[in-house]
C-alpha cells in the first residue's frame, strides 16, 4: 500500500467526519444552550436530502438545492420548535426522547408517502462531477468540495462564536443560563435562533450527501447513532468537543472499514461506552469543570 | 412507591382474562396478536420496572430481550441442549448481561445513561449481526417450543402457546409486583427520589441500581424465550435500539410507573398497530402522533390518566364529605 | 469515638479546610461555630465523605474511614442532616423516614418481604417521628408539609437511621422561635451515648447543649474550649461573637 | 325478458363455479422496508399475468408484507397457511426470509412459488417438493459472469457483496467460475450489510489491489448508492466494473445516472431482449407504467404464469399445485424456461448486457447470451 492510499482513505475519513460535523455541531449546541436533546435530528438530515432532489428537480439545479433543502429544514424545525421543542424544555430528558422518537417515525412515514420507497439520486452539479487531482492522488472533486464546506461552516462559526457578540452571549449561555437571562440576554429568541441555525445545518448536510449516498428513507435513522456519539464523545454543548468528536468517529469507521470490518462497527461503541463511564462530561466539555 | 391496589389487580385479571377469552374464541390471528401483546408486555414491564421506579430509562432493553432469544437458540438449535434448562440458562444470562450493562452505566444518570444504555445494546447488536455463526443478519431459526405433551398440551398449537404466553405475562407482572414492593422496590424508588441523600443514608446505589437493572433484566429475558418461541426464528433486529424506544412508547402509553399500565400499553399498541396496518403500510406516522400526544398531554398514559381521575375524584369527595 | 487529624481540603488553589484536627468522646455533644464561609459544611462532607479530602484522616473508634464511600461511612453509624433539606420530596413523611430506617437496618435488598410492614423499620421509623414531632403527620406528602415540618423531617431521616455519630448541619435554619424551642428539646432527649455534632448559629441553644464548643475561622480550628471558655475567649469574641453579643 | 333472466341466472352460475374453482394466493412480499419497491414491483408483474390471461377472477389474493424481516415473514406465512388456508403461496424477496420459512411450508406442505429470493440452498441441500423458483438462484445468476469475465482475457479481479448470504453466494459462484477459466481473485471484501452507505474506504482499497476488473453484488439503495460513488471515483478506465445484473437493474439504474454507463453484468432478464413474447410485455407494461419494465416485474409475471399452467394441467389443491409445477415448460419474455425437476429452479438464459446511454435515458446492451442455464442438485433429493 502506498502513500497515494493512505492520501485516499484520510480523504475518506475526513469526508465523512465533515458530514458528521455539520450534523452534530446543531445537536450539541442545541443540547448546550437548551438541554435538549433531539433524536429527530437525524429525520432533518434525511428531510434535507428529500428536499434538496425536489428543489434541484424544480430549480433544475444542485445549487437551487443547495440553498433551498437548508432553508425548508429550517421551516420544518421553526414549525417543531413552537409545537414541541419549546413546550418540552423543561419536561426532563425521557420526555424528549420519546417525543423526538415518535417524531422518527413522522418523517419516516412523511418521506416514503412523499418521495416513495426506492432511493433517489441527486446528481452532483457539473463542475464537481469529476476528480481532482490532489497531493499525488486524483480524488472525487464533490468529495473535497464536502471537506471544504465543512471546513468553511467549522471556520464560521469558530468565528461568531468566537468574535461576535452573539457568540458571547451564546457561550454565557451554555455555561451558565440562569445568568445569561440575569444579564438581560432574550434567552428566548437565541434559543430559537440558534435551533435554526441547527436545523438548517441538518438540512445542509441531506443535500450535501444525497449526491453521495442517495436519499433513502433509512438515512435518518442510520446517521443517528454516529451523531449521537460525536455529541457525547465530544462533550455535550461543545464546539470544539463536535469537531474532535467528528474527526475521531470518521477516522475509525472509515479506517476500520479499511483494515478490520467486524471490529469497526464495535469500536465506537466501545469509545462511547468507555468514554460515558470515564469521562462523561466528554473530551472537551463545554463547561469548565 | 409501588402499591398493588385493588382498581389494579380488577384490571389486572380483566386484562388476562379478555385476551384469554380473546385467544380461545378468535382464531388464529388473535392468537398470535395475543402472543405479540405478552412479549411486548412483559418487555414494557421489564421497562417499567427500571425507568418508572429507578428512574433509569433504558435503550438496550430490546438487546437484552435480544440476548435471551439468542441464547436460548444457541444453546437448543445450535448446540442440542433441551429446551427448559436452555430457557432458564437464556434468562439466566439475560439478568447477568443486565447487570453487568447496569453496573457500568449506572455511575451516569438523566440523558447520559441513556446515550449509555443505548451504546452496550447496539453493542450487543453489532456483535450479533456481525456473526456468521449466528446467521448475521439472516438470523436463525429452528428453535424448539416447549415440550408439554406428556400433560396433554400441544404448545405446536396455537392456542395452547398463547395461554402459556398469558401465563408467563402473570408470572411476570406478580413478580415485578412483589418485588417492586419489597424492600428492593422500595430502596430503588427512594434512589429514584434522591439518589445522594439514599447514600448518605447507608445504600450503594450504584450496586443497587445494577441490581435492577439484572432484576429487570430477567424479566426482558422471560420476553426474549417468548419471543424466540413464538416464531421459532430470530434475528438481530430483536436487538435494535428502536425495539426498546418501542416498548418505552408503550410504556408511557400505558403509564408509567405502575407495571399494570404496561400491560394496557401493550394492548393498544398492538391491536393500534394490527388495525391501523389493514388499512395502510403508514401506521408508523399515526403510532408517532399517538406518541406525542400522550406525552403532550401529562405523560400519565392511558391507565396512569384513569387512575389520576380517581384519586381526584375520591379528594373531591372526602373534600366534600369533610 | 471520632479523631479528625490533620484533615484539609483545597478546590483548586483555594483552601477551604487547614489542617483541622478534633476529637469526640463518645456522648459528647460539641457544637461548631464559625462565621459564614468558615467552612463547617464542608468538614461535614468531608466527614461523610461527599467531598474526599486534600490530606489528613478522619478516624471511627480507632478505624480510618478516609477510604471509606459515603455509604459504607453510613453504614458505620454516621448520620448526617442537612443545612438545605435534602428529603425525598415525592414521597410521604413516613415513607422517608422508612426508607432512611430500612437501609440502616440492611433491609434494603429482600426481593419479597416489604421493609415498610418490617416491626424494626417501624420502630425505628415511630421512633425517629416522637423525637422531631412528627407523629401525627406521618402521612403527609412531604410537598404537602410546612418548611419547619420539612426541617423536622430533615433530621428525622438522620435519626431514623440509629446513628452512633449524628452530624446536624443548621437545623434551625430558617425555622422561627417556637420551633427552635422543639429543637431545643429535641437535642436534650437524645440518648445519651448518641455522639453529636451540630453546626448551629443560634447562641442559647448552642450553649445551652453544648459540652464543648470548636470554632472555626477560613478553614481553621482557631479554639475549641468549654461554653464558659468560649464565651470569654478574646479571639473568638473578635471574629464571632461580637454578632452574637448584638443578637444578645 | 326471460332471454335477460335466463343469461344473468347463466353469468351466476358461472360466477358459483369459477368461485368454487377459485384457487385462493398468499402473496408474501416486503411492502414496507428496503425492498418495498421490488415488492411492488412483484406484484405488479403477478397481476399484469392475470389480467393479460382474463383470469384476475380465477385467483383470491391475500398480501402480506414481511417488511424483508426473517422472523415477520415467517409469522406472515403461518397467518396465510393456518388463518388464511391459502392454496399457494408466492412471493419471498429476501434469502433470508426464504430461509426463515423453508422449513414452515415444507413441513405445512403447501407449494411456495419463490418469485425472487435467490439462496442457492433452498433448491440444493434444502430444497423441497413445495418450493419451486421461478426467478433465480444466487449462483445461477452469477457463474456465466465468471465465464464470461475470463473468456474475455482478464486475469484478476477484485470482488465487492454485502455480508450476508446473498451476497456471499454471489461472490463465490463468481470466483469459481472466474478461476476455473483462468481468472485469478487477487482480494475482495464484505460490507455490512444495510449499514454502508460510504463505499469510498472499498472503493480505495479495491483500486489499491491492482485487479484488472471489480465485480461486486449489491440490490436496492445500497446498488443505487454504490454505483454512484463507483462513477464519482472515476475508476472506469482503471478498474472496470462488472456485476451481478441486480447492480445496474432497469428498477432503478434511472437513480444511478451516467454512473452506471459502461458497467457489464449478467442477468437472467433484461427489458432488451429481443423476442416477439418480450416486445408485446415491454409494450403493455410500458402503456401502464411509463417506464420499462424489471427483472422484478419479470419474476412476478412468470409465477403467475407457472401458477395459471399448473391449474390448467388439472392441479387444484395444494399437493396436486405442487406437483404439477415441477418439470414444467413454458415460453416467457425472458426465453424459454423449464423448472428443473431435479430440483425446482428454474432452467433459464442468462444475458450478459452493458448499461448504455440511449437518448436522454439508459437501456441495456445485450452483449452475450448463456443458454439454459442449469443448478447442479448439490444435494438435492426431490424423491
Amino acid at each position: 500500500m502506498d502513500a497515494g492510499f493512505w492520501v485516499l482513505q484520510f480523504l475518506n475519513a475526513l469526508q465523512y467526519s465533515m458530514l458528521l460535523f455539520l450534523l452534530s455541531i446543531g445537536l450539541t449546541v442545541i443540547f448546550g444552550l437548551l438541554h435538549f436533546v433531539n433524536l429527530a435530528h437525524g429525520a432533518l438530515y434525511m428531510m434535507g436530502a428529500y428536499l434538496g432532489i425536489s428543489a434541484a428537480a424544480l430549480t433544475g439545479s444542485y445549487w437551487g438545492a443547495f440553498i433551498l433543502a437548508p432553508l425548508g429544514v429550517t421551516a420544518i424545525g421553526a414549525l417543531l420548535y413552537f409545537t414541541l421543542i419549546d413546550r418540552l424544555r423543561g419536561a426532563g430528558p425521557m420526555n424528549q426522547v420519546l417525543v423526538t422518537f415518535g417524531l422518527i417515525f413522522v418523517f419516516l412515514d412523511i418521506a416514503r408517502l412523499g418521495w416513495g420507497d426506492i432511493a433517489l439520486g441527486l446528481d452532483a452539479p457539473a463542475g464537481l462531477s469529476g476528480t481532482s487531482n490532489l497531493l499525488g492522488v486524483s480524488y472525487p472533486t464533490y468529495r473535497l468540495f464536502i471537506i471544504g464546506l465543512g471546513a468553511v461552516v467549522m471556520a464560521v462559526l469558530w468565528l461568531v462564536l468566537a468574535r461576535t457578540q452573539i457568540g458571547a452571549m451564546i457561550r454565557a449561555s451554555v455555561e451558565n443560563g440562569d445568568m445569561a437571562a440575569a444579564m438581560g440576554i432574550n434567552v428566548g429568541r437565541l434559543f430559537f435562533a440558534v435551533f435554526c441555525v441547527g436545523c438548517a445545518l441538518a438540512g445542509l448536510a441531506g443535500v450535501v450527501a444525497a449526491p453521495v449516498f442517495s436519499a433513502t428513507t433509512g438515512m435518518g435513522i442510520s446517521i443517528l447513532i454516529p451523531t449521537l456519539i460525536v455529541v457525547v464523545i465530544g462533550g455535550l454543548g461543545s464546539l470544539q468537543g463536535a469537531i474532535a468528536g467528528s474527526l475521531i468517529v470518521g477516522l475509525i469507521e472509515t479506517v476500520g472499514a479499511a483494515f478490520l470490518p467486524s471490529f469497526a462497527a464495535v469500536a465506537s461503541y466501545l469509545l462511547l461506552a468507555a468514554i460515558l463511564v470515564l469521562r462523561p462530561q466528554g473530551l472537551i466539555p463545554a463547561r469548565g469543570t | 412507591m409501588f402499591h398493588q391496589t385493588p382498581t389494579r389487580s380488577i384490571v389486572l385479571v380483566f386484562a388476562l382474562v379478555a385476551l384469554a377469552l380473546y385467544a380461545i374464541y378468535g382464531g388464529y390471528f388473535a392468537r398470535e396478536i395475543v402472543v405479540e401483546i405478552a412479549i411486548l408486555a412483559i418487555l414494557a414491564i421489564s421497562i417499567d420496572v427500571v425507568a418508572g421506579f429507578g428512574g433509569m430509562v433504558s435503550l438496550c432493553h430490546g438487546a437484552i430481550m435480544g440476548v435471551s432469544a439468542y441464547t436460548y437458540g444457541i444453546l437448543t438449535a445450535k448446540l442440542g441442549y433441551p429446551a427448559l434448562p436452555s430457557a432458564v440458562a437464556a434468562i439466566g444470562a439475560a439478568a447477568v448481561f443486565g447487570t453487568v450493562v447496569g453496573w457500568i452505566t449506572a455511575r451516569t444518570t438523566g440523558i447520559y445513561f441513556i446515550m449509555a444504555t443505548l451504546a452496550f445494546g447496539q453493542m450487543a447488536y453489532t456483535v450479533i449481526f456481525k456473526s456468521r455463526w449466528l446467521g448475521g443478519d439472516d438470523g436463525m431459526g429452528g428453535l424448539p417450543r416447549f415440550d408439554f405433551d406428556w400433560a396433554g398440551i400441544a404448545m405446536n398449537k396455537s392456542l395452547p402457546f398463547a395461554l402459556y404466553a398469558l401465563l408467563l405475562v402473570l408470572l411476570c407482572y406478580v413478580a415485578a409486583a412483589w418485588v417492586m414492593r419489597s424492600a428492593f422496590g422500595r430502596t430503588l424508588c427512594g434512589i429514584h427520589s434522591n439518589e445522594p441523600r439514599m447514600r448518605a443514608i447507608g445504600v450503594s446505589t450504584i450496586i443497587h441500581r445494577a441490581r435492577a437493572m439484572g432484576f429487570s433484566g430477567l424479566l426482558a429475558g422471560v420476553a426474549g424465550i417468548i419471543a424466540g418461541q413464538h416464531i421459532q426464528y430470530i434475528s438481530p433486529e430483536l436487538l435494535f435500539w428502536t425495539v426498546s424506544g418501542e416498548a418505552l412508547i408503550v410504556v408511557i402509553l400505558g403509564g408509567l410507573g405502575t407495571l399494570i399500565g404496561p400491560m394496557i400499553g401493550a394492548i393498544a399498541f398492538v391491536l393500534l398497530k394490527h388495525e391501523l396496518s389493514g388499512y395502510t403500510d403508514h401506521w408508523h406516522i399515526v403510532v408517532g402522533l399517538v406518541l406525542i400526544a400522550t406525552v403532550l398531554a401529562g405523560g400519565r398514559g392511558l391507565y396512569g390518566q384513569i387512575e389520576h381521575w380517581m384519586t381526584r375524584r375520591k379528594a373531591r369527595g372526602a373534600a366534600q364529605n369533610a | 469515638m471520632l479523631d479528625v487529624h490533620n484533615l484539609s481540603k483545597a478546590f483548586g488553589g483555594l483552601q477551604v479546610t487547614r489542617n483541622v484536627s478534633f476529637k469526640l468522646e463518645q456522648g459528647e455533644r460539641r457544637v461548631i461555630l464559625g462565621p459564614n464561609g468558615a467552612g463547617k459544611t464542608t468538614l461535614f462532607n468531608l466527614l461523610v465523605g461527599e467531598l474526599k479530602p486534600t490530606a489528613g484522616d478522619i478516624l471511627v473508634g480507632g478505624t480510618s474511614i478516609s477510604g471509606m464511600s459515603v455509604s459504607q461511612r453510613s453504614r458505620m453509624g454516621l448520620s448526617r442532616s442537612y443545612q438545605k433539606n435534602n428529603l425525598f420530596e415525592d414521597l410521604t413523611v413516613r415513607e422517608n423516614l422508612t426508607l432512611a430506617a430500612a437501609a440502616a437496618q440492611g433491609k434494603i435488598a429482600w426481593l419479597v418481604k416489604d421493609s415498610f410492614r418490617d416491626r424494626g423499620v417501624k420502630e425505628a421509623v415511630e421512633e425517629a417521628a416522637e423525637l422531631v414531632s412528627l407523629t401525627d403527620l406521618l402521612d403527609t406528602p412531604v410537598k404537602a408539609a410546612s418548611y419547619g415540618n420539612r426541617r423536622q423531617l430533615e433530621v428525622g431521616i438522620a435519626l431514623a437511621t440509629r446513628p452512633k455519630l449524628l452530624l446536624m448541619d443548621e437545623p434551625t435554619s430558617g425555622v422561627g422561635p417556637s420551633m427552635i424551642e422543639g429543637f431545643h428539646r429535641l437535642l436534650k432527649s437524645l440518648p445519651e451515648e448518641l455522639t453529636v455534632l451540630i453546626i448551629e448559629h443560634d447562641m442559647d441553644l448552642a450553649f445551652d447543649v453544648a459540652d464543648r464548643i470548636t470554632v472555626l475561622n477560613f478553614g481553621e480550628v482557631v479554639f475549641e474550649g468549654t461554653p464558659d471558655e468560649t464565651r470569654g475567649n478574646p479571639v473568638v469574641r473578635d471574629i464571632y461573637l461580637g454578632d452574637w453579643q448584638q443578637d444578645a | 325478458m326471460k332471454k335477460l333472466f335466463l343469461t344473468a341466472a347463466a353469468a351466476s352460475l358461472l360466477a358459483v363455479t369459477g368461485a368454487s374453482a377459485q384457487t385462493k394466493v398468499g402473496v408474501l412480499l416486503p411492502y414496507s422496508g428496503t425492498y418495498a419497491a421490488l415488492g411492488n414491483e412483484i406484484t405488479l408483474g403477478f397481476n399484469m399475468a392475470l389480467e393479460e390471461a382474463g383470469r384476475t377472477g380465477e385467483f383470491e389474493l391475500v398480501k402480506e408484507d414481511t417488511e424483508a424481516k426473517p422472523p415477520v415473514g415467517l409469522a406472515k406465512a403461518r397467518k396465510l397457511v393456518l388463518e388464511d388456508e391459502v392454496d399457494v403461496i408466492m412471493g419471498l424477496v429476501s434469502s433470508g426470509v426464504l430461509g426463515a420459512v423453508r422449513d414452515f411450508v415444507d413441513g405445512a406442505e403447501v407449494p411456495l412459488i419463490v418469485a425472487n429470493a435467490g439462496n442457492d440452498e433452498a433448491t440444493g441441500e434444502a430444497c423441497s417438493p413445495y418450493i419451486t423458483r421461478v426467478s433465480f438462484s444466487n449462483g445461477q445468476v452469477s457463474r456465466p459472469m465468471g465465464e464470461w469475465l475470463a473468456e474475455q482475457g482478464v486475469k484478476t479481479a477484485y470482488t465487492l457483496a454485502p455480508d450476508y448470504a446473498a451476497g456471499h453466494q454471489m461472490v463465490d459462484a463468481f470466483s469459481q467460475k472466474f478461476t476455473e477459466g483462468g481468472g485469478e481473485v487477487v482480494g475482495g471484501e464484505f460490507t455490512p450489510f444495510g449499514q454502508t452507505s460510504d463505499f469510498g474506504p472499498y472503493l480505495t482499497n479495491a483500486k489499491s489491489s491492482g485487479a484488472e476488473a471489480l465485480f461486486v453484488f449489491y440490490a436496492g439503495g445500497e446498488a443505487i448508492s454504490f454505483v454512484k460513488q463507483y462513477g464519482s471515483f472515476d475508476l472506469k478506465e482503471d478498474l472496470p466494473l462488472y456485476g451481478s445484473g441486480f447492480v445496474t437493474s432497469p428498477l432503478y439504474v434511472a437513480a444511478e445516472g451516467d454512473a452506471a454507463v459502461g458497467v457489464i453484468a449478467s442477468l437472467h432478464y433484461v427489458p432488451t431482449v429481443d423476442n416477439e413474447l418480450n416486445t408485446k410485455f415491454v409494450e403493455t407494461y410500458k402503456a401502464a407504467q411509463d417506464k420499462a419494465p424489471s427483472e422484478f416485474t419479470i419474476q412476478g409475471y412468470d409465477a403467475a404464469k407457472a401458477l395459471m399452467a399448473a391449474i390448467d394441467s388439472g392441479a387444484s389443491d395444494r399437493a396436486s399445485i405442487a406437483e404439477a409445477l415441477r418439470g414444467l415448460t413454458f415460453d416467457s419474455p425472458r426465453g424459454p424456461v423449464e423448472i428443473d425437476a431435479a430440483t425446482n429452479n428454474i432452467v433459464q438464459d442468462v444475458y450478459i448486457y452493458e448499461t448504455v446511454k440511449e437518448g436522454d435515458g439508459l437501456t441495456q446492451k445485450v452483449l452475450g447470451k448463456i443458454e439454459a442455464v442449469r443448478d447442479e442438485p448439490n444435494g438435492c433429493q426431490l424423491d
